[in-house]
């Protein structure tokens, strides 16, 4: 009916196979000397592993708001990994990784993975294949942009986030990942140290997610009416499968089976162990000891550890659980505070956990841990803590400040929020045509 | 013919259900509603705060009775449903006209 | 009481212990030599994931339908993992994999697993234990026989579902499997390509549950009574799992942890996700974009692809997966016009999503992917694409044929439907004697 | 307000980083030279399934609670992941595998980890870093733990249950995981074969629910009240997962990705599934086949073929998981008609199918299979049997016995159980002050 | 005016309100509501044994209809949720004092 | 005394629920329940086709209230839950027999 535009898409759909078949006509061969299966059978499970974590951020924030928006929570964290997984083949690869220019964006002379097979690139991962490094960092890009979501829920219109995600993800997302992940990258060539994202991951989307929730304004009723998460079972399927999945967000950034891997899997586990003790404990201290607290102070302490995974060993892990734990409750605490909106504390718990995590990676990152790492404070290389602490001023400005002005202009051209009606009637009606649950 | 309604605690709904099935009152309806009153609502915890519901969850009872017993089964329910704390309820009397079982047709008493 | 006949079961099952014991006395002795850790890891990760597609298609069909059959589509699914776990061990395995008899069947040579042990099996995979392949294809065998639940729910005899299953895995399945993937099957022996199972998995079962839809009958008030989906939640929670689970199904059919199992992944997760934004893109030019057509569209793209996994690149990958979301598209909304009550369009969209990415890949396929594979249309070989049709053909006829006698063979001795009362009431009191959610 | 003892801990928390950080100055350095990374790949993905495990019981559980009560069940689960992780960074891994104590514990040595690091430990996996090993043996732990609170829901205190969990993780596992498993063990010394955990883990947590039950009592209303699981779909969820996650737990158990690891797998797949084929024809000679009976036969089945996996074939598989699902449902069944609430059945299922398993294991173990075991009864070596039945007498006895003393004291000391009138209103509201689902 | 307030099975609910509406009676009230009367409990499984549920899931139908309709509708829902067997429920008839349209504020028969 | 029924849309709830607490009528009981009447029902989604769904989510408002104040109510409810929309819903008041608090015994006005 209405959306002519919409339909006159399909032609140009059918066109679409022609096209692109045409770059893919060859792909680089498979010479796979250098592969090592065992690297490449850990790297593949941790890539799956990590796809998980995005229906998992799903779960774990629809779980918390309310029934009425169910669904418009999971279908956007739903669609973001189809949406990023396109963007990432056809040009976002090759912007993140791609061959440098100077120091600040990759070119696209990967775009489309033109030339991007089976063979290993040895500047990012030896021995295992090209492809497998592709599709483990896709996961990171598409997680990093579901995260967005629990600052929107609730009142953010459909079409405006698929527009907001794809240029976040190439200008906030493909940047950052740039500076401190590619070779050449300028955050990466001043030492900044960031093992399995801190800065990348959990600082970008935090700093974001309050960007965006300021220029989108407080739900209607905020802090009037009671918002009462639907369904916390949920919440925890979703922060159980996280803590799953982190393992191979956090030990697969070895990029190797080894005992680098060993290492990240286990601080990994004992931060996040450590920060939920704390949080549970504090909120004891406060009132009661609440699932949806311990499940947060879980994600905290996941967060907090994923730059240091490859750097620490786990009695530091606990020291940096139990600071992510302590840092990311007041942070949540504060924030409740104030007039702000920031639905579902993506900055109180992945901006200020990874923030804690990037810092503390330059007091406790130990070369005795991995060689190929740098000594921190702890260790007698203060300077490791400064470049640390210019990674993340560097990082929340840039993720802050583009945020804003993407958003501000979204905003004016199609317009962020619903209408009032549509949001009082909730996002699933209103956005998708469906409910949750039916009634019988 | 009375209408019963009685709005009750969950938590006494096994009791009351079992202390009208002993005196031979086994027909009624049950509904989960929540309500407010002089009890005071709950806190509850998000994350790091708290924060106030003030609709409870209650149980509301319905029963069709015979104008000879409707008083014996209030004082049942009362009796069973007491905690002797705010929030136990109310019961509530309405008058009937009619009645009529779907099954058979039959009307007034011999519907019940 | 009434169910005598059951009971006397129970000195016999006694019994089975002993029996079955003698055909282990033997068990193949590990000659590891020639394993490699590498692959097996992933082989046997892979199974893992694959099995996880079971109670994952389970949730995925449970949540579309009403609540009071709930219980009875998630058990279906979950009790196909057991039956055919068994079958598989004690002669399923054997019929399809076992020494060939004329192209057409499997010898009983490896009945009970005899003489399939921890050493590897060279014509099918060199490197790994041969009952890491056995298990591997196990997995397989499950989850088509629990895709055929989505054409029965809400109607369907609980005692005629295990038989007509156990019928259909040894009949249909079995010699479906045999007949492509077997050395010495005919279909493998013409040359056609099936990956990871677009013919095996998702034509057989797609074709299969139009002819038991057909027997069955509609459902009561079919067209008449809203029939609304019960819980959408568990549908996207089924079909995240299906997401990461497929990447075993599609990677792990590499039989290996190297560079063609990267491509099968990367490809894998690439045309999930055109599918999903074509389908997105589909339903909102016609109305909104629902979560359940986002979900199923990702399906469609996973299924659409599994033939071609090994043999395309990235963006041949894109093309087939738009191809599936616009194909299964339309396939369900034509099913939905007919008045066939295919009730979760298992035919909409594994049938014709799998016969589309057997055809494709006589398109797309290309030795630069896959040396081991076969050129398609596109790469100048046209009989390929003949190849992949007559395989499409013959499965499709003989899985819908087969399907549709044994259905009215076991209709007509045990009858295939619950009384009317009986689905009235739903599939969950009746068969199962429980309700899948509790009042209070 | 009154929880002043905890506010008073937040100095000490600051602390803790400082002091915990010395330990870890000098971790392990890495040699890498005799790790394989297929071997070290399937160890970690195991102990990421064997996370999983922990949430997936959590639902199991939750499902079969009333709504009231889901979350106090999750959350008990939940928070024993992150309680067992600290305890067994801190001490436990070192009382349990760290160097012996006249069989009977391990000492200190390995405290905070002290020297356990990224080069493998021979004694227990030559191949893999011996982090790898820690952390996978800490799942095992974990897991063992959350089992408990089968028997222990809808009743206790949060804060008790947590007190109790501590001692008995310290007092009766990491005891029973050094006598099985650890390098100098007194029953490991004896020649007991325990692939998995069917004592250390099953009939550990079997006999040791039996007495916490009886000392902790019935709930209100037990046997007068109906008692309706809440939500069985989670219940089947939790099977699931559980199901998936298992093939970590037993198939990673061989340590290494090899012949060993792929039989472990596959019969650990058969058991599963011939004891719920058992369980759901046993249930249907009493009534119908419930999707509860389905998924706790499955379970018993997993219980059973742990100690057994790497040591029987795939028909002796039939076998132990056919035995299972008889001795499982009688057990079930007869506690049932007892007046003991051991709430959810862990008795039941984990320690009779433990007890099973392991005395099945001293049937069928055959030299065949695992040449590094031994030759069960069937194989000539009764001796093997005899061993099986004293170390699950010493087990059960030790686990029984020590478990209820704790519970007494723990009771005396903090009291075990809520407050009457927390319990009818529910632990969550009364522990944890939240709701597991909102009305709208 | 009159209420009326029909206790039927969940599963009669479609045929009542197509008849229903195709008699030109659309507005009602639904309630999924919870019952026990004459019809017994059922057996529930729970893995290797079983236990009774004695409230068995009803539908409570609400309608206010004019003093000349209620006795058509009554008929209309008696017939369409009948099945003959134990548990086909109670139709029950309340006397009305008042009605008011919320959009308009209309009062009586206007407020219909 | 007299009981009053609101049937009104879920997303005035909040609102109804306040202006009556400002108004110091904060007792009340709340059901969910679906309706149909004058609003036409909803297009759903489903897949790639869509489906009518004639029965729409409402909240039912249930208030016991004094004679002398039931107006009141009526118009608060009234106020607060209009939109002007069709769908906006009904306000229904019936007579009351006898009310007993439960925790006390009292009757009629005391057990207010
Ligand atoms: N005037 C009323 N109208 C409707 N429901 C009421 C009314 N008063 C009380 N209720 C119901 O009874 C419940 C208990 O009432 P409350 O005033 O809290 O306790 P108590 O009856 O012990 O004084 C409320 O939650 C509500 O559901
Ligand atoms: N006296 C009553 N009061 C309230 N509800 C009743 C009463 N009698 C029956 N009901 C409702 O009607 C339903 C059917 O009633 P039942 O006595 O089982 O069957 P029938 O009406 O066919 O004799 C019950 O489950 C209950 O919800
Ligand atoms: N005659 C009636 N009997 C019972 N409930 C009614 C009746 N009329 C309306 N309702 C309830 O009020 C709701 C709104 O009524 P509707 O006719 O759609 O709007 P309006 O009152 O604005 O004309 C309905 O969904 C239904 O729940």
């Amino acid at each position: 009916m209405k959306k002519r535009w919409l339909r006159s898409l399909k032609p140009f759909l059918a066109f679409t196979g022609g096209i692109f078949y045409l770059a893919a006509a060859s792909p680089a061969y498979a010479q796979e000397s250098s592969i090592n299966a065992g690297d490449t059978a850990w790297v593949l499970a941790s890539a799956a592993l990590v796809l998980l974590m995005t229906p998992a951020v799903g779960f774990f924030y629809a779980g918390m708001v309310r029934k009425k928006n169910a669904l418009s929570t999971i279908t956007m964290c739903f669609i973001v990994a189809a949406l990023v997984s396109i963007q990432w083949v056809l040009f976002g690869y090759s912007l993140s990784f791609g061959p440098d220019k100077g120091g600040i964006i990759g070119g696209l002379g990967w775009a489309g993975l033109a030339g991007v097979g089976q063979a290993p690139n040895a500047d990012y991962a030896a021995t295992i294949p090209h492809l497998a490094f592709v599709i483990f960092q896709a996961m990171f890009a598409i997680i990093t942009v579901a995260l967005l979501v629990g600052t929107v829920v609730e009142r953010i219109k459909f079409s405006a986030f698929l527009i907001f995600a794809t240029l976040w993800t190439t200008l906030v997302y493909d940047v950052i990942a740039h500076w401190v992940w590619a070779t050449g990258g300028w955050l990466r060539a001043l030492g900044a140290l960031d093992f399995a994202g801190g800065t990348v991951v959990h600082v970008s989307s935090g700093m974001s997610a309050l960007a965006l929730a300021m220029v989108l304004g407080k739900r209607k009723g905020f802090g009037r009416n009671t918002m009462e998460p639907h369904n916390i079972p949920l919440v925890v399927l979703g922060a159980g499968l996280l803590w799953f999945g982190w393992f191979g967000f956090n030990a697969g950034s070895a990029l190797a089976s080894n005992g680098l891997a060993a290492n990240a899997f286990v601080v990994t586990n004992t931060a996040a162990a450590a920060s939920t003790l704390i949080w549970m404990l504090l909120s004891w201290s406060h009132g009661k000891p609440g699932t949806l607290g311990v499940a947060t102070g879980a994600v905290a302490g996941l967060v907090a550890i994923t730059p240091a995974a490859g750097f620490v060993g786990p009695v530091a892990a606990i020291a940096i659980g139990a600071g992510a734990g302590l840092i990311c409750y007041y942070a949540v605490l504060f924030r409740s505070g104030r007039n702000i909106d920031e639905s579902l504390d993506v900055w109180g718990v992945h901006g200020m956990g990874g923030i804690w995590g990037a810092i503390a990676t330059g007091f406790f990152a130990s070369k005795f841990i991995n060689s190929a790492g740098a000594n921190g404070l702890l260790f007698g290389a203060p300077r490791q803590l400064l470049i640390q602490i210019v990674a993340v001023l560097v990082v929340s400005t840039y993720s802050f400040a583009v945020t804003w002005i993407l958003a501000k202009i979204v905003d004016a051209v199609v317009g962020l929020r619903v209408k009032e009606q549509e949001e009082e009637v909730g996002l699933d009606i209103s956005q998708h045509g469906e409910r949750a649950y039916a009634v019988r | 013919m009375k209408k019963i309604e009685a709005f009750i605690r969950p938590e006494r709904l096994g009791d009351v259900g079992r202390a009208l099935e002993e005196k031979g009152f086994v027909s009624m309806t049950v509904t989960d509603v929540e309500g407010r009153g002089r009890q005071k609502g709950i806190t509850l915890e998000w994350r790091a705060s708290e924060y106030q519901v003030d609709l409870l969850p209650k149980i509301k009872l319905e029963i069709i009775a015979d104008d000879k017993e409707w008083e014996k089964i209030v004082e049942i329910i009362r009796e069973a449903a007491k905690t002797g704390e705010v929030g136990d309820g109310k019961i509530v009397v309405y008058p009937v006209e009619e009645i009529i079982r779907v099954r058979t047709g039959e009307k007034g008493l011999g519907a019940l």
